[in-house]
């Protein structure tokens, strides 16, 4: 028999096409490519695994220190340092594919074409599940950010990825940005199958001893438990405003605080930073999610998306 | 491979003004442990701080592992609050250590809280000769030094202040020594890393270095902990401290 | 003899015209109209005050609940209650005014006519140091974030209180767009003496118990030592981008975090949440700033000014 | 007028599951504080939690101020954790307490944590009846009732399962009781508190009713507390509980 017919509470969740067997995921940046963590929790009790930022070509990343701890959150600027396609496709995804989970790819470019490629190359090779396009890296002078906050450049690449891939598309939205609906809207307009949010907010920190930024980049992307109340209401705005499903995402810790997020309006979770402080927090948050619906008589957990809004 | 533990605090004491000796009981960890390696432990159940805190292993046996550390900030400073009967989330033992064969005798150079993990790294080598550099001597036997003394072991030491050893720095120490070194291993600020590993590629001798980077994963997921190295051909790369590391090759790492 | 002229290091700086005996002020919302506070901390001690925000006509403010705690922050949506321009004019300025310190007046109007003329009955009144004009609440319905978020609004606001009155005129920029140094430049140009940032980031909290906002007002205003990084960030970027003083807020608590706002470019700095955590933390700061100066040879405090990026 | 303060930890006891006993030395505070009033405390020295909590003042004497809690979230977690030697950061006494002078019987009101603060009340006015209300027997005798039976008084008690008292609510005691009563004091859960006003203006009887709302100041100067109050002509306005109250006259609230 069947694991799941057991379950009294249904988690699996449809996230534009990418089917999770719960709405529990982790985000691009902070897994590696999946293998870092599994010691620690098995694939197998995660939704879907987003895997590190690739580009076309290889990059070494931003020169060091890449990190600062700031009250309750985290600035990096990792610069997206990652092996390049085609080594990952000859190197790592052979591992990769083996995870017993959903694969989720993470692509970033400088430019409309480098997306569209990454996209059709990492749907060529197989085995990913879904393509999240970053158009909201606070951390990389060319591209990143300025498609992430410009809806016309936002829509483009989403285009250009739509129409080279079959794969479902993920558009994840920087949360730098004065209206996030109409970012949100544009991108959907443009194919995407669902969105994810939030990407870093941009800070920075100064070191008074040195008196200079404390990272070599200057700015980094704020993660963590300190951005939750913006990424909640990000959320709850973005899914009122479009029809596609929403990866919920910023400073999740516990289930209490994932369902805040399903509550606004998302589909599914991500933890990115939550991994770090508690590398058991995705096996804690599916558990109390499941302990939550079973307390108040929720059969499906599809019932709680949007809830808080939803009447 | 590290693992997600619950570790019971046994004693908690403060060794010097600022420093303290964490010993933590955990079976599995301490039969499990290398010199070299490191733990993550959370030091608040609140979101700040919010990160694990990385501390080398000082010492591990039976069932006990020790920490040595030194309150610089907010998190040491509630670590060092911490009272015995108390249960600690450590994650460990990470990274991969300091490689115990090889040949010749082993010369341990350590300053500054970074004679702390040489402890252990001492205890599972035959016979090293010690070459120790802090501030002052109250501090030196405090992160250590003491203990490789009760241990037996060879120490030169060299410090700021004259009031231990010699007065100076502890890579003069080397200079007059690495003649009779077979292999070098060494902790410590990064200025003194440098210079013995400077000396080490001068005379040819291998040299294990430890390196300490901010962490925020400690497992190899987050590469937010790089340092560049190089290749035998001189290709450069970020390697990540916490699991390429934090023990080194003098060669491999780009020193500029 | 003058105590200032003992002080060894010299700690006054002007704010776009308004001199402040220190670099420390406290922030509007957060401080009353300044007598709550006078118990645990002399008056005289500080740079200015910021006084709540006040509208033409009295308002009663948004219902309850109007906080909720977040992580190493708050949530506030008060609304803006405040008794009116009238009523603080005829009730409460004449002990206002009695203040030891630099009073900074905090306006906010539901259109630019409701602006210019409560500084003009400011300025008649007598007794306020400077006008900080609030283009940046996000918890009113009309006006408020609109003006703060759109360049030519924002200037239009600005230069309506800029002919109106010849006091000081502060403008105060919300942290939710995606340039905030476009909103400085316009004001900047439209008149203004100084600029103050940040004001809150827009967030919300859901009760997972109720499946509800947990404020009745659903989204309110993030502050406190959370939003520290945004702050001085932006800071870093303003004070680039324009040439007038910039007061600093965000988040500080300590005379470090204040050093990193004045590093960043900031002339001065208001401490708003950190009241509430630590009444003496205005007193700690400026002892702090001091210290600091002292122990790094600093004899002018105007000398850190941008310093982690002028060369 | 409140102060910021240092108060040294003579005692944190748990009187229950989740329900601790903090009794603090300081004699300024002892001396100044009035039943009614609160204390805001600091719970961390880390950003998280980040605002002070508010607590009622269940006693004074002497050089000692005691408060009694529960914990219900991280904050309250914390604080029952602190140990006696610890120095706490609290501010107060804060709001304006309950009014003593009165005419006729006073009768006391309390329901569940809301007994607390009616012990150092009761100890101010002159033998007053107390009705308690509360889910069980355990907690209220550990939420105040044991204490104000030591005191000699006349209680009334009403539980939810009847495991003391009567089974019922409190507000039925006081349907029996009003009667008597010159004058009402009360402090608990707001639907009791509604209960109370209620009966309270119906008998035309004074009724002084203790408000709780979060707050983020505790002194006036942030607005987030407010409750709605009308003036005798029925104007409606906010008013904060912090400093406005948190005791207010039954009739000058207006409940909805
Ligand atoms: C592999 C490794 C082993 C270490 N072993 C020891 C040891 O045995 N004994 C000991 O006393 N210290 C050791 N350190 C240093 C120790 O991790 C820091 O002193 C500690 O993290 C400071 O935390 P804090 O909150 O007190 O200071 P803060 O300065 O307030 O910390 C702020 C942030 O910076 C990080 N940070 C600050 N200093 C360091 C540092 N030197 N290295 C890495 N991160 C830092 C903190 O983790 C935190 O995220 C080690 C570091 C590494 C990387
Ligand atoms: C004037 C006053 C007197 C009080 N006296 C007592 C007392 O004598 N004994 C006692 O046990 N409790 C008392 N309370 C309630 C007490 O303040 C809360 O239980 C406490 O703040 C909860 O903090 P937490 O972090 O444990 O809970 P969390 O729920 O994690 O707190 C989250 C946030 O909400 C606030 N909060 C949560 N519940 C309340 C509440 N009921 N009232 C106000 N703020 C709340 C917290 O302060 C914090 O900012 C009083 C409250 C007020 C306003
Ligand atoms: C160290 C680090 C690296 C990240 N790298 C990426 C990345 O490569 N691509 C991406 O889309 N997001 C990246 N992110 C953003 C996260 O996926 C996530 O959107 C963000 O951190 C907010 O979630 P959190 O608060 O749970 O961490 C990174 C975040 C961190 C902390
Ligand atoms: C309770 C509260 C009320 C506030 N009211 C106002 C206001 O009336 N006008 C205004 O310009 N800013 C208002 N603010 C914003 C603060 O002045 C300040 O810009 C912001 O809180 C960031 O600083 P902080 O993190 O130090 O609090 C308010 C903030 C808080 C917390
Ligand atoms: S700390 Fe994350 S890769 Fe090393
Ligand atoms: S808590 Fe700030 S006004 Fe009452």
């Amino acid at each position: 028999m069947n694991r799941k017919d057991d379950q009294a509470v249904k988690l699996a969740v449809n996230l534009g096409g990418i089917f999770l067997r719960n709405p529990v995921t982790t985000s691009s940046g902070t897994y590696g490519f999946g293998q870092e963590y599994a010691a620690y929790l098995p694939p197998s009790e995660l939704g879907a695994i987003a895997l590190k930022g690739l580009t076309r070509e290889p990059k070494s990343g931003n020169q060091m220190p890449r990190l600062a701890e700031t009250p309750s959150g985290m600035l990096n600027s990792i610069g997206l340092q990652n092996p390049g396609i085609e080594k990952f496709i000859a190197d790592y995804l052979p591992q990769v594919r083996e995870l017993p989970t959903k694969i989720i790819a993470n692509i970033s470019g400088n430019s409309v074409d480098d997306y569209a490629d990454v996209a059709g190359r990492l749907e060529a090779a197989g085995g990913i599940d879904g393509i999240e396009i970053n158009i909201s890296c606070p951390n990389v002078k060319h591209g990143g950010i300025q498609f992430g906050t410009n809806p016309l450049m936002a829509a483009q690449v989403t285009k250009a990825v739509r129409d080279n891939t079959k794969l479902p598309v993920i558009v994840k939205l920087s949360p730098n940005v004065t209206d996030v609906t109409e970012i949100a809207r544009a991108v959907v307009d443009a194919g995407a199958d669902a969105l994810s949010l939030i990407n870093t907010l941009l800070g920075m920190a100064i070191d008074i001893k040195t008196r200079k930024p404390v990272l070599a980049n200057i700015m980094g992307g704020l993660s963590g438990p300190a951005v939750k109340p913006v990424a909640v209401r990000m959320v709850w705005q973005v899914a009122q405003a479009v029809k596609v499903p929403i990866l919920g995402m910023g400073g999740i810790l516990t289930a209490a605080d994932a369902l805040e997020f399903i509550l606004a309006g998302a589909t599914a979770v991500a933890i990115g930073t939550g991994n770090f402080v508690n590398p058991a927090a995705p096996h804690e948050v599916v558990a109390g999610i499941e302990a939550y619906c079973l307390d108040n008589g929720i059969k499906d957990v599809n019932e709680l998306i949007g809830a808080a809004w939803r009447r | 491979m590290g693992r997600l533990l619950k570790a019971t605090v046994l004693a908690n004491d403060q060794v010097l003004s600022g420093i303290y000796k964490l010993v933590l009981a955990q079976e599995w960890l301490a039969g499990e442990a290398k010199p070299g390696q490191f733990l993550n432990i959370r030091v608040s159940g609140a979101s700040a701080p919010l990160l694990r805190r990385p501390l080398s292993i000082h010492y591990a046996t039976g069932n006990q592992v020790e920490v040595l550390f030194q309150v610089v900030g907010e998190g040491t400073k509630l670590l060092s609050q911490v009272k015995p009967g108390e249960v600690l989330d450590v994650q460990g033992p990470l990274g991969n250590g300091f490689e115990l064969n090889g040949k010749g005798p082993a010369i341990l150079v350590g300053g500054g809280m970074g004679i702390a993990p040489l402890v252990f790294l001492a205890a599972r080598l035959r016979e090293p000769i010690c070459l120790l550099g802090s501030r002052n001597g109250q501090l030196l036997s405090s992160s250590g030094g003491a203990r490789l003394q009760e241990m037996g072991l060879e120490l030169q030491i060299a410090t700021d202040d004259g009031s231990l050893g010699r007065k100076g720095l502890v890579t003069e120490l080397l200079e007059q020594t690495i003649d009779k070194a077979g292999r070098i291993y060494t902790c410590g600020p990064k200025v003194m890393l440098r210079e013995v590993a400077r000396l080490a590629i001068e005379h040819n001798i291998p040299c294990q270095v430890s390196l300490e980077e901010h962490m925020a994963c400690g497992v190899g997921a987050c590469l937010g902990c790089v340092c560049q190295t190089k290749t035998v051909q001189g290709d450069k790369r970020h390697s990540r401290v916490c699991t390429d590391g934090p023990v080194f090759e003098a060669r491999e790492v780009v020193w500029e």
